[in-house]
Order: structure tokens, then C-alpha cells, then sequence
């Protein structure tokens, strides 16, 4: 079991800020596979990775990534603070 | 070190001082603000920003220990808000404290770049026409390549 | 733009607020303070900053008016003191307004730059072993070359 | 007549702040020879002039630069501010 959090647009697109999730996958790109094929909302929210950033367990990490151990993952567009 | 993330307004003047009297050890201070622009001929209604609470506080800490270290910093502040922000309204600040002024000027550069792009806020503009999340821009990107 | 060569102390907290709080067009706000040192450890009695009235006001300004020019500033403000300063107190500021954050940066730096070997101040550091003008640093002119 | 303006430690080593000259000095360098031939202070004043910086009429400038309409001439070591 695995929290899953969205922000800014793909939070919108997705239609909701977390879930849990039941997965057996071992990398976020595993992770993304799975999302996709379970909605046309997942499919179209993940439809650009390129325009996505991921972080596991809140730190800034690829979409090849393992997922071992981790209890969090989140994905959201490239940062706009300051 | 202070790193804060909050909803309520911030008083630059009183955060200033507070800084600058508390290192009275360092000879050079700087601070960078960040506004909402109020133009009056601007659309623009309200900024909203979204952070993701916990990684924001924990991601902006990483940041300000790395400037203190690389820059022989004696002391750093961030403060970051979140929320509905009006035009004129002050977004962010950060200060940094150094014995000499390029390591002041260099540590804020340096923030200011990561807290950019590194930090997880995202901001939405709200104008007549509807709203929009605003852009990632290839140059805040390529402003890490400095360091 | 202000520029303000004063013996009295200056409120950096007020000074901030107020440059801010007039320039809310802009989305950058970057401030320089330069303390005297205040160190446990050290000799300093007093510093004390001579200076060429009338001509200080005058290459000061015109440093604004470069800067402004060259980096699109909204505004800026300069205050020097001069007399005899204290451990722990402010001797100088700069602010910059801008719409973007690069060039507040940079246009304090230039300033800083040329006020440190353009502008006609000189220290004089008196401590228990006496007196001595401070001198210039090679890297304080080298620093010119930047620009 | 032209009013010559000491600061920092050419104002000590010279021992006054300003003077009014009379000179037919064509150039700062030739008023800067004038001063050295009048007492030691001001040779000892002017004996490294790499060491020294002047402004005619409140603008930084060169010791070959022209006197000609130049009502204040000044002398100081390498500025300090900031």
C-alpha cells in the first residue's frame, strides 16, 4: 500500500489530491503504467511524462526510480515557486 | 537558520531587522522580496499557490544548510507563502548573512534559483478570462547551471 | 530614486517597508546592508567614515541613474552614513526594484561594486593600538571589471 | 585661483583640509609639481602617485587632465566605501 499524492494541474486532471494504492510495482515508471491503464484520466494526466516531476517519500527523484520501501510518492508539473 | 512556510503575511520590515540585528558578526546582508505585481492595466484578480506541505518545509531546510555551507553563510532566512495572494501582496523572502558581500549576493542568487525550480510550489493565476497554472520558463531552469 | 549620504542611522526595517510598499509594479525587491562588524575578539573601537561632500552626492546619483538604465530598474534607493560608527551598526544600504529577479541581483551588485572604489568615502579603523585607514582591496577594483 | 581639497591621510600628512592656490597650472600634474617643490609634507604627500587618486571639479579624472576652467581640484587615496 502506497499513498499517492497529485498537485496543480495533474491534482485537477486526476480530479482528486491522493489515494491509496495496492501495487506490486518496482520503479514509478511501473507505477505510471498501472495509473494508466486503469482511467482516461490517469492516461491523459500521465500522457506527457516529460512535462511531470515525481518525488518518493517527498524527494525529487526519476521516473526510473524503485520504489522499494517507499510509502509516498507524489506527481506534480515542474515547480513555480519564489 | 528559519525557514518558514505560511499562509499569514509576512512584515519585511520587521523580518529585516530582526535578521540584520541578530548578526551583528557579519559585515554584509542581503534580502530578496518577491511580489505580486500590481499593474493596472494587468487582468490579473489573484495568485494562488499550492505547496506540498512537509516536502516544501523540508526541501527549502536542504537548501538553505547547502548556501550555509558553500557560501560560509552565518546565517540564512526563507520565509515562503501559500494561498490566495492579491496584487502588491509580498510572495516570498529570503535573507542571507556573510562576513564579506559576494558570498551574501551569491547565497541569495542561489536560493532564489533553487527555490525557483526545487521547491514544491506551484502557482495559478486567476484573471477575467479564467485560470491558468503558470509555466515552468526554460530560463529558470537553465539559472541552475550556474552553480 | 533616493539617495541619502547622512551621518544619523538609518531604520532598515522602515526603509524596506516603505521602498517595497512603493514599488509594487515590480515583482524583485533586493537589498545590500553593510554593518560595522561587532566581534568579540576584535580591537575595533569605532570606525570612522571621512567623506567629500558634494561630490559623494553626486557620484551616487549617478550610479542610480546608470543603474537604472542599464538594468530597468523601477527604482532605487541609497543611503551612506559618514562620522563615527559603532560595532553592530548599519553604515550603508541599497535597494533595487525590478520586474524580474536577475536584474534587482545584478543592479545591487553593480552598485555595490562601484560605490566600494568610485564613491569618495574612506574608513579609519581606530582600535587600542591606534589608528589606521583602511585600504583599498585589488579585488575591490577588480570587481569593476565585471561590467 | 583654485581651491585644493585633502582627504583621508593626505589630509593628515598635509595637515589641512583645503587651500585656495594661486597657479598657472596647465595640467593636475604640473599643479602636483608646484605643491611638491613647496615644503617636504606635501612632497612626502605626493610621492606615490599610484597611491593617490584626484578629482577636478568633484569628477574622478587622470593627472594629465587639464586644469583649464577648473575651480577644485582634490587629492585622496583610493576610495573606501560601501
Amino acid at each position: 500500500m502506497i499513498d499517492v499524492l497529485y498537485f496543480a494541474w495533474v491534482r485537477e486532471r486526476i480530479g482528486l489530491p491522493r489515494e491509496k494504492i495496492e501495487t506490486e510495482a518496482k520503479t514509478v515508471a511501473d507505477l505510471v503504467a498501472e495509473l494508466r491503464a486503469r482511467e482516461d484520466r490517469y492516461d491523459l494526466a500521465f500522457s506527457d511524462l516529460t512535462a511531470l516531476r515525481v518525488a518518493v517519500d517527498q524527494t525529487l527523484t526519476d521516473f526510473d526510480a524503485s520504489l522499494d520501501g517507499a510509502r509516498e510518492v507524489a506527481f506534480f508539473p515542474p515547480m513555480t515557486g519564489g | 537558520m528559519r525557514i518558514s512556510v505560511q499562509d499569514a503575511p509576512f512584515d519585511l520590515g520587521k523580518e529585516s531587522t530582526d535578521f540584520a540585528q541578530g548578526h551583528t558578526d557579519m559585515g554584509a546582508i542581503v534580502t530578496f522580496t518577491g511580489l505580486v505585481r500590481d499593474l493596472p492595466d494587468d487582468p490579473l484578480e489573484v495568485m494562488e499557490i499550492e505547496h506540498y506541505p512537509g516536502m516544501t518545509e523540508s526541501a527549502l531546510r536542504e537548501m538553505a544548510q547547502t548556501a550555509v555551507a558553500r557560501f560560509s553563510l552565518g546565517d540564512v532566512l526563507v520565509i515562503h507563502r501559500y494561498g490566495p495572494l492579491y496584487p502588491g501582496e509580498m510572495i516570498m523572502m529570503v535573507a542571507t548573512a556573510a562576513r564579506h558581500r559576494k558570498d551574501a549576493f551569491e547565497a541569495a542568487e542561489f536560493l532564489m534559483d533553487y527555490l525557483k525550480s526545487r521547491a514544491p510550489f506551484w502557482k495559478r493565476e486567476v484573471t477575467a478570462q479564467g485560470a491558468d497554472w503558470v509555466a515552468s520558463k526554460d530560463e529558470d531552469e537553465d539559472a541552475l547551471g550556474r552553480w
